[in-house]
């Protein structure tokens, strides 16, 4: 039992951390606004990942040949911790690097490889993922987007939903039903689409904080090649399986999320520490050594997934654990947050009594859909009680095998 | 026991829900939120017109001299739909003035009020201060002929289009805190009143910081005949104010759970109904529970203080903190229950939820944390703490 | 809106205090054992009730004709408050008066209504319900003891469980399938069982802090006559809906709960009120304003509850959330209690060191029960949602129309 | 890193596995709490045998100078077999001897312990009072050539069948208390010394309690080569009883998840298993939820404890802590779900379900509240607060 990093390992975070402290200064020094334009959001974003891509910093636990540093999953999850966590620069490629990209890299062809993964490694191809639609969230294999062979290639129609940074993406990750008459879960193929290509339209889904994250994406007759089709043709089912695999393993969405819950604990401190006890502040100072806590709990689920994948153990309940954990604790240090801050935390702008220019309030906003993203709390709990403790299926789901 | 509402109750609740219906529908008020729009004039002088303004206030100002039952039923409406406008401060507001204003004062204000003519703010507690009884960080210094008023809040709600404002201000020295709390009528337009908008989360207020630089303050603009009547006063105002945010709060509450477990009958997921599946199914029954566990507790607070003998087991205190402490409770569970159940659609910008949400979690912060309210309930049980260590 | 009493009410309620003064010194007065053995349980429980029926002080909301006194529910329920929770005498037929008595009362003929409630009333005879099975709880359609024609009567084999007082039990409500070939609900009849007859065997079920309240019953080819079936035959299921419903309606279990809360509330007072906020002691305090919030929310829905019953306004889910209620309060006031105690909450016995006897972790074992029994949490939120809000059933529950 | 245990630790848990399965088993347990028998002496003997007494005392004593996560892998295995017997009091206070004893007493107590000729008891808390760092209500009056000892305490684990008590006393006056805490070995035949045995919820202790009127101790029964080595005696035997608190929890939780997880495989309700259902399943999910979270931090926990060096992010005091408050509300959260999910049987005497309940409280109630829990974690965070307001 050992929860230290190797010593190699520790020479490696030093040096991730010189290399942040070289080259962070240059990128603060360049101008960007507070509210950037998309088009200064894209070019920043390019110009960090080239940078971190020249210097072998970016998805370091791939491959050498494809752009990678071929080092292990420990070592992603350094840098992850180092630089990613900075926000030196919006992060608009998240979903290719932790979801696409990863799929290509295990499922596609050589000639996909090569042609993909370096192009988003050098910062030069946005992806996003194209598998929710409005009739199909957590029943995922309820999709009705159709791909009909036309000619050598496919033709895409319908709606994709819930599609995370599809008005920055060039290429899209396509999940679409192939074969009408098929069960649910056959008869579905994985397509890499060009975004740019006629057909494709992209309408923005703003938060209930105003933020523009989510989009809905059409598809009118959208032509495809026959190469990029990702996997064997209606085997599409398997591959996004693999895909959410990705998305709950190495993805480090929790480690994104610590800066947002360590600005709630600072903002705790500064209101608590050293206070005397009070009515008021008591049950606040609870809380927080809950969330501390659990942070701790979470952490060590996020290395025990990790140690897992690099020791190539079964896949077990830890990363829906991290997943319940992060999306928990987040929503309840954002509640505090505002709590904390009583009438202040329901206040915006850029006046100076405002904390932050209301950060709290519309992260507090954003945190809602925490428990519902990237696997709802009660698919997690299914997924869990039946994968890991063998429960019986729901009834209902037992035989859904019809495509509707 | 008849634990029904009457007939006039329940016509004026028909009224309500027909008039914000047709004249603030929740797709309006979505639109009003979005593009920061107050509340417009003529929906505020059709709520004059139907007689809200002056639902409590006697007919002698021109008020109807409903009950605070009869009123709840119009609360109750504006909660569900989210009306937007400064109702609930111009209500506290003019129940200051009537239970302490001098009769002149009653006089000039109250039936402007009824007819629609005058928004009134009332700012009363501190943020981050304390939040007993005895009101706010502001203090007023006497000085001849009347009084010299300091002090500062954060944010006030319905400030900004407020013609006068309630202030409850502490008499002389800090220290002094318990003894004598006040409340005045200031003319926001005098020198030494700063009042700055903000915005804020939830559109149903606006709210404006206030700042009081030395405003001098005629005697006559002294609610109560003397300075020792404020605590009464407070203590009513308070009551008013909680029973207000506990029907807001029901309403609204009933309101996300309808838009919720309508949807679970038709949204499918595995070819049923996601209401079939107990994980949402159990969600509902909880929201359930919790509005109508606090209807339960409103419909007696609200019985508790329309009877002119106190109840034999509750105070006017003890009722308005228990129905105020499981408002705060309910409210946020249901908007986060109901947001669950809706999935991803109901954290978009473009779904209602979200404006529910905002109406709570301002609902809660705004008057002080649920810890305070706990503490009354204590307190009037016997479960008093000893003197000095109270705080918010 | 009025939750005041009537005039009337409040006088009626001031003649049972007064009667409750009058007679409680001279049962005090009579020897009764801290630890009483059945036959003393018996013997004082039959006096007690003797002479509250010879005041027509039980069931008061029972027709004059067969012993009750002609009153509303609400006089049962101040008759409930003001004499039932002083507990002066064990309450060995509270499932009787709440559950079997009314439903002969409204399902039962003259015949048997003439020839079991005055009985009951006068203390002499103890009714059990047998419904349960070791195979059917929640799923009571699932029973499987058989009742098979026997010439002009009937003859009962099979097991029923957790039978409350079934070893005082001179009488016994009885679900049992008479027809093995219909569907789970039809097929079903009551019976009133001669619970001293051949055939008739009782076996303690202890609970979890060893008190013996609930019992198994066999039945070995018991014969029943045939005027002791209730309503239709075939027709059981019906009758069993009515008495759930009586169950959930004016039981007043709440009201018989609050003596055991209502000392939980004592104890905090004794060890808060008047203490300095600490770190240790303001989750106590937060949660005794809950639990205190809570009790006054339910006292009120039992009143609606009983307005309903009065008015004659249709079952609302009321009479679930007063379940609810209680049984929920109930268990976090009794954990409260034993971390207000500390390590003494962990202690039993005679000892002056140990607080009550031990009563309150007995108490807390107790209490575990609260949210399986007389309706299930899981079964309640059931019922809500699916009677009162409208949601579909549960896909597995809609169709198990086969007996088992 | 590697979080694994290795070899030898899965071996060490196989042993203890089939050790307590052959020796103790759980329909044994059950019939010896029904019966109030105590842990026979014999399977004493046999854990004596399998090394257990001495598994982290140094081989000079006869231990076997295993680290803390190698003892985990016993300990886990004795919480999930409700391994009655005196097993934690004796390990803890010959823990303390270990670390504070003067030579001649370790060499006395120590390898009679391994051999298991000797229980020893811990007195260290007086329920009521402060759950800080410096002890119960026990003090020690310096006299010519040792000590005078008083106090009191209510419910000590393994008393009534302790051959030596280890105590902790405040030395002087109550108001020194956080000057000096000392640790004593006491003898129980001598004379001041009042133990009575009580009934206890949990059999799993027996408990008695021990009152110390005037006992007059040695010099040499003081544990540390002065009075100020106690409280860093303190804090290290703290920190032991805490981890090993938590793996009880650990391996009882554990256990009754598996048993409730099983029956909703097998019994079925509407003609389906009630693991199908999402009220049940959910409910499963959770409990394993919490106890795999419970054993994240308790494996972390003790590695902190073993290292050599300081961990980067955490004291042994603040993981101590944290398991702790883990395992509190896990053990409680898995018995109540547990039991809601197995129905009316787990509330019966017959079922085991109620000996993992009473031990969990238990467990909880014996060493003080998780507010204490809190406020280490929390004073560890930086989150300190002014002097002289902690309290229990």
């Amino acid at each position: 039992m050992d929860f230290r990093l190797t010593e190699g390992q520790e020479r490696y975070r030093e040096a991730v951390r010189h290399w942040v402290a070289d080259n962070i200064p240059e990128m603060e020094a360049l101008p960007y606004p507070a509210d950037p334009t998309p088009e200064q959001m894209r070019e920043r974003y390019a110009l960090w990942q080239r940078k971190r891509f020249d210097f072998r910093l970016t998805c370091v636990h791939w491959p050498e040949a494809v752009g990678g540093a071929g080092l292990t999953a420990m070592e992603h999850f350094i840098v992850t911790e180092e630089i990613d966590t900075l926000n030196v620069a919006p992060n608009l490629n998240i979903i290719g690097f932790g979801m696409c990209l990863p799929v290509i890299l295990h499922a596609g062809s050589g000639e996909q490889r090569n042609r993909y993964i370096p192009a988003a490694l050098r910062g030069e191809e946005i992806w996003c993922q194209l598998f929710s639609e409005p009739g199909a969230g957590s029943d995922l294999a309820g999709l009705t987007t159709r791909a009909e062979p036309d000619g050598k290639g496919w033709r895409v129609n319908g709606q994709k939903t819930w599609t995370s940074y599809a008005h920055f993406a060039d290429r899209g990750l396509c999940l679409a039903r192939s074969e009408s008459s098929a069960s649910r879960h056959r008869g579905l193929t994985m397509f890499l689409v060009d975004m740019r290509r006629e057909g494709v339209s992209v309408r923005p889904i703003r938060i209930n904080n105003g933020d523009h994250v989510f989009n809905e994406v059409f598809f009118d007759n959208v032509y495809v090649e026959p190469e990029d089709v990702l996997g064997e043709v209606h085997g599409g089912w398997k591959v996004a399986i693999d895909t959410l695999m990705f998305e709950r393993g190495t993805s480090n969405i929790h480690i994104l999320m610590r800066p947002q819950i360590d600005k709630v604990i600072a903002l705790a401190k500064e209101r608590l520490a050293g206070a005397a006890p009070t009515l008021g502040n008591q049950a606040a100072r609870g809380e927080i050594a809950r969330l501390i806590t659990r942070l701790k709990v979470m952490d060590i689920q996020g290395l025990r997934v990790l140690h897992g994948a690099t020791t190539g153990a079964p896949p077990g309940p830890e990363g829906s654990f991290v997943k319940l954990d992060w999306s928990e604790i987040n929503q309840r240090a954002q509640a505090l947050a505002l709590d904390l801050l009583g009438p202040a935390g329901a206040l915006l702008g850029d006046n100076p009594a405002v904390p932050e220019g209301g950060w709290f309030p519309k992260n507090w906003l954003r945190s809602f859909a925490n428990t519902i993203e990237a696997g709802s709390s009660e698919i997690l709990r299914n997924i869990v009680s039946e994968r890991i403790l063998g429960l019986p299926k729901d009834a209902q789901r037992q035989n859904p095998n019809r495509a509707r | 026991m008849d634990l029904r509402y009457d007939e006039n109750q329940i016509l004026i609740q028909d009224q309500a829900r027909e008039f914000i219906a047709r004249e603030s529908p929740l797709e309006q008020v979505h639109e009003w939120r979005r593009s920061e729009t107050p509340l417009p004039g003529p929906v505020w002088q059709g709520m004059a017109a139907m007689g809200w303004l002056g639902a409590i206030l006697p007919e002698d100002y021109g008020g109807m001299g409903l009950s605070l039952t009869d009123l709840s039923r119009i609360l109750e409406e504006m909660g569900r739909g989210l009306l937007p406008g400064p109702f609930l401060p111009t209500l506290t507001a003019a129940h200051a003035v009537l239970l302490g204003g001098p009769q002149e004062m009653r006089r000039r204000i109250l039936p402007a009020v009824v007819q629609g003519q005058l928004h009134l703010a009332l700012a009363r507690t501190q943020e981050g201060g304390r939040f007993d009884a005895m009101g706010g960080r502001f203090f007023a210094d006497s000085t001849e002929g009347g009084y010299l008023l300091f002090g500062e809040k954060l944010a006030v709600p319905g400030l900004a289009e407020a013609d006068h404002i309630v202030v409850a201000a502490v008499l002389g020295l800090p220290e002094k805190i318990d003894e004598g709390v006040a409340f005045f009528l200031i003319d926001p337009k005098v020198t030494g009143v700063v009042i700055e908008p903000l915005r804020t989360l939830d559109g149903g207020w606006t709210q404006a910081s206030l700042r009081l630089d030395a405003v001098r303050v005629p005697a006559y603009r002294l609610l109560g005949e003397n300075p020792g009547q404020g605590p009464s006063v407070n203590e009513r105002v308070s009551a008013l104010l909680d029973l207000s945010l506990a029907f807001d709060a029901l309403g609204g509450a009933q309101h996300a759970m309808e838009i919720a477990v309508e949807y679970a009958k038709v949204r499918t997921a595995f070819g049923q109904p996601i209401g079939s599946y107990q994980a949402i199914k159990h969600k509902c029954a909880d929201m359930l529970h919790a509005v109508e566990s606090l209807r339960a507790i409103a419909m007696w607070a609200a019985w508790v203080m329309d009877a002119s003998e106190p109840a034999q087991d509750a105070t006017p205190a003890l009722a308005a903190a228990m129905v105020r402490a499981t408002a705060i409770e309910t409210y946020d569970l249901v908007v986060r229950h109901a947001t669950q159940v809706l999935g991803a659609i109901a954290c978009t910008e473009e779904h209602v939820m979200h404006l529910f949400a905002k109406r709570a979690k301002t609902l809660s912060l705004a008057f002080g944390p649920l810890a305070y309210y706990q503490e009354i309930i204590l307190r009037e049980n016997g479960f008093g703490i000893s003197a000095g260590s109270q705080g918010g």
